[in-house]
């Protein structure tokens, strides 16, 4: 895939920042609206493929290396494996549980409990969610992008061979 | 705990039992007892004589590596006389990935009339 | 002396395997040799875990629960849950023994491919899968497990994709794979329409078989039939099977395994109460005299056994071959999972009885499946040291190669005798169980297995003919023995064949019986899900 | 009747995808086939968790009222993340039998068989 004209790489390059800042609120407020790590990274990495389509693969795969995509996405995954293992390690309340929710009425990051019922929306509440929703969000962006990626360049390298 | 003894307990089946230690004892005897009936026969053979010499009916050996029989042709006097039964079995493996999902469709079907209707 | 395992052992025996994977990328970033120790590494601790389990529940009995995210057991029915009894330990000891025999074995195998931390997370993830779908007690969750599994295989089966079967026999599977897993997602829906629930327990305990739940029952058996690779539905098997490098095979038999697990589940656990009121219905109404769906998978088993028998006569592949007669021993386990089904009858008093034989086919059926796992695990490494040693896989141009390799010959007549059922290896032993109990069910069916089994024998008779016996052929005059690591792998498999054939009472008391009994008891299962409600 | 709608377009849903599989020789068509079955199951799903009149069930601002249930929600949700993972994967494998065979007809992709 070559890229397009200038008129489509400018338009692409103006509306970017929009749709990304658009998916990172959606992973951001996933414990709030409906959402969340894997629909907002789904709208980031929907961003990136714009880009791709507008500049080609080649130019695409010169910026983003295909490796650095991997180590991203094998984070994302460990860090949401992780905070379940630390709900086992971490006791809270006499209590050590896989999955736990060990942030929640701590005060801390993400730790206000909220009342009960129908209240106004408050980004610090949540415990352990908003943080899996980060981990499953950079996974979502990097295993979809690559996946696009690899196949855009595997499809062009054809067309080369051709 | 495991109880040591349950290891040389022979298995119930039923209608009797099966003791894999009892049936080793049993074949080595067997074996002892065929070795010294072989050691009592005659002793006829003869090294680098033409006793030694495969016989193909008068005609000349093949090289050993044309002998051997190769992996499609052991039992083909079985697969040639049963051809119809693989013709059809043939048949069924087109290798057609539709025709997979089709035989899929096809059993549950049948599932669902004998389970699901009656 | 050994320690109880703590209670949140389950879910670190599906937890560790995943945190391994997505380690593995990290790790081989610093070298290869660490990698390939990480990785067993991470297999030992999840077997030894395993291990610990098991040995708790085969001697002690009883049923470990473990409930996600939760500070104490409350609401056990509202969240996922891990149910773990004996049938489920035992499917999760020969889930983890062949992925640990096929870690050794593939780091020789595979060491000239490139991109093996790839190949490591995939085998990671599907341990993790298999390990999962035998241990849930949710039945989304086990849908969830089953996708995993099967993307995961499916990635592994392609591996190498310079080969355009490989990428065809992956395409297949997982065509075949995903709508199997579709159709299990529709009949999970079905029961949450009617019951508000996804919990097998809950589930089972609510069940009325209406009509919505006869379709779900139809659903469930054919996809998961499928997936473990019933006739006529196990056309993708031997593809996969045949094309996958070999130790992504011998896992391939474990995720296969799980399938029939999941038919095992769903027919004595789940509609365990229905169907044994619906035989009495049956018998009430006098329109038919047996219950139709223990004799379908009846009639299913001895097709697979016929045809699996059969097509593995005429096969010229080596690894196709030993497909085939995979197939014909997932028959022999049907064959005890439908007797004992078809077995359960209604006297005249008006209660169920359970007679003997359909218990002991049942036994034998299970002590086949771990006989199964074993033997023809063996086989496909035995395959693939052939492939490793000489780069061929077709039986006609393979020949002599016994004087060359010796151990591997060995195992291959261990592993050969073992499948065909020869005393005194352990597929002798479950095949006893099976002939006699079907026997007594119906006389006919029986001696088609033995019929079968002799046959089988003469198949792998001619595999050892053609490729180890015969003249030394002079284009394998340089083939050598394969390296110690795939040795060991395969001695590992037939130590393990050669004890369970020597010791079969011991295996059957304290593992098989066990694992039966939980089957059976299905209310001791939906109980202790329960608890106190 | 009206809400029978949604189950007689999940069984058409079903049986368009495996017609599609059964009978379309393209392989891109056989993957189309299984995403229609895919979305047929998730249809089914989410319409077992509609109630009349219900809203979403978020509690941040509710209005109240009756809410429809999260559950077949988040199972369908569960179940398109997995649809696009095998959906990426066949259509990769889709590229590498192209590469091989040189065709997309799957009467022609079978050197396995028999």
């Amino acid at each position: 895939m070559s890229g397009m004209s200038r008129i489509v790489k400018t338009i692409c390059s103006s509306i970017f920042p929009l749709v990304m800042i658009y998916g990172l609120y959606v992973i951001a407020h996933g414990h709030l609206t409906p959402g969340g790590g894997f629909q907002g990274g789904a709208i980031v990495a929907s961003a990136l493929a714009m880009i791709l389509v507008a500049y080609g693969s080649v130019w695409t795969m010169g910026k983003i290396k295909e490796k650095n995509l991997s180590l991203l996405e094998s984070l994302g995954a460990l860090g949401f494996i992780t905070l379940a293992f630390l709900g086992l390690i971490i006791v809270v309340d006499g209590a050590s549980v896989f999955f736990n929710n060990f942030l929640v009425n701590t005060n801390f990051l993400f730790g206000i409990a909220p009342a009960t019922g129908s209240t106004a929306a408050n980004i610090n509440t949540g415990g352990i969610l908003p943080l899996m929703n980060f981990s499953v969000g950079l996974k979502v962006i990097a295993g979809l992008f690559v996946i696009i990626l690899v196949m855009a360049y595997a499809s062009n390298a054809k067309e080369a061979k051709k | 705990m495991v109880a040591i003894e349950t290891l040389f307990e022979s298995l119930q089946t039923g209608s009797g039992f099966w003791h894999p230690i009892i049936w080793i004892s049993a074949i080595v005897i067997i074996f002892l007892v065929t070795y010294i009936l072989r050691g009592i026969g005659k002793k006829e053979y003869k090294k680098g004589t033409g006793q030694t010499q495969s016989f193909l009916s008068g005609n000349p050996e093949y090289e050993k590596e044309q002998m051997h029989i190769k992996g499609s042709n052991v039992y083909w006097g079985f697969t040639e006389s049963m051809k119809w039964i693989f013709d059809i079995l043939k048949n069924m493996h087109t290798g057609n990935t539709g025709d997979y999902v089709l035989w899929f469709v096809v059993v549950m079907a049948l599932l669902f009339i004998l389970i699901g209707v009656m | 002396m050994i320690p109880t395992p703590p209670d949140y052992t389950p879910a670190l025996i599906v937890a560790i395997p995943l945190l391994g994977a997505f380690l593995t990328p990290l790790v081989s970033r610093i070298n290869d040799k660490l990698r390939n120790i990480f990785v067993l590494a991470i297999l030992g601790i999840t077997g030894i875990l395993v291990f610990l389990l098991a040995y708790n529940i085969f001697i002690y009995g009883g049923i470990h629960t473990y409930v996600f995210g939760a500070k104490d057991l409350s609401l056990p029915v509202v969240r996922i849950l891990f149910e773990v009894d004996a049938m489920s330990v035992f499917m999760a000891a020969i889930a983890i023994i062949l992925s640990g025999v096929a870690v050794i074995y593939s780091w020789a195998f595979m060491k000239e491919n490139t991109g093996l931390d790839k190949f490591y997370t995939l085998v990671l993830l599907m341990v993790a899968g298999t390990l999962g779908m035998v241990l849930t007690g949710d039945m989304f969750n086990f849908f969830v497990f089953l996708e995993i599994t099967s993307i995961a295989s499916c990635a592994l089966i392609a591996f190498w994709t310079h080969k355009g079967e490989s990428v065809e026999a992956a395409f297949k599977y997982i065509v075949i794979s995903s709508i199997g897993a579709l159709f299990v997602l529709f009949a999970i829906g079905i029961f949450y329409a009617q019951y508000n629930a996804l919990n097998i327990a809950v589930i089972a305990s609510s069940l009325q078989y209406t009509f919505l739940d006869k379709v779900a029952l139809v659903l469930l058996i054919a996809a998961l039939a499928m997936k473990a690779g019933i006739v006529p539905m196990h056309m993708w098997l031997p593809d996969s099977y045949g094309r996958a490098p070999a130790p992504v095979t011998v896992m391939l038999v474990g995720a296969t395994l799980g399938s029939l697990y999941g038919v095992l589940r769903v027919t004595f656990t789940l509609y365990g109460n229905t169907l044994e009121l619906v035989v009495k219905e049956i018998f009430n109404s006098k329109i038919l005299v047996t219950n139709t769906i223990g004799w379908s998978i009846l009639v299913l088993a001895i097709c697979s056994i016929i045809i699996g028998v059969m097509m593995a006569l005429r096969q010229t592949d080596f690894k196709r071959l030993i497909s085939f007669a995979a197939v014909a021993e997932i028959g022999y386990m049907f064959l005890g999972i439908g007797t004992k089904l078809a077995s359960v009858g209604y006297n005249s008093t008006g209660t169920i009885i359970h007679p003997q034989h359909g218990i002991t086919a049942l036994e034998g059926g299970i002590f086949h499946i771990f006989n199964d796992a074993l033997d023809v695990g063996l086989l496909f490494l035995v395959a693939g040291a052939i492939y490793y040693a000489t780069k061929e896989r077709s039986l006609d141009k393979l020949g002599g190669l016994a004087r060359n390799m010796k151990y591997t010959t060995i195992f291959f007549i261990i592993g050969m005798l073992a499948v065909a059922g020869m005393p005194p290896f352990n597929g002798f032993a479950s095949k006893l169980l099976i002939y006699e109990s079907t026997y007594a069910a119906n006389p006919i069916i029986a001696i088609m297995a033995v019929l079968s089994s002799i046959m089988l024998l003469a198949v792998f008779v001619k595999v050892l003919h053609s490729v180890f016996l015969g003249p030394a052929l002079p284009k394998f005059k340089g083939v050598k023995e394969v390296p110690k690591s795939m040795l060991f792998a395969m001695g590992i498999l037939a130590t393990i064949i050669i004890m369970f054939g020597l010791f079969p009472d011991m295996v059957i008391t304290y593992i098989v019986e066990p694992a039966t009994d939980a089957l059976i008891n299905y209310n001791g299962y939906i109980t202790s899900a329960l608890g106190g409600i | 009747m009206i809400f029978n709608i949604p189950f007689i377009a999940v069984a058409g849903l079903i049986l368009i995808g495996l017609y599609a599989l059964i009978f379309k020789r393209n392989l891109i068509k056989m993957v189309i086939g299984i995403t229609l079955i895919e979305s047929g199951v998730n249809l089914f799903l989410i319409t077992l968790g509609y109630r009349e009149n219900s809203i979403a069930p978020i509690y941040t601002s509710s209005p109240g009222g009756i809410m429809a249930l999260p559950v077949p929600q988040a199972l369908t949700l569960t179940s398109i993340v997995i649809g696009v993972a095998v959906l990426a994967l066949m259509l990769s494998l889709v590229i590498h039998i192209y590469r091989h065979y040189g065709t997309l007809d799957v009467r022609k992709i079978r050197r396995l068989k028999e």
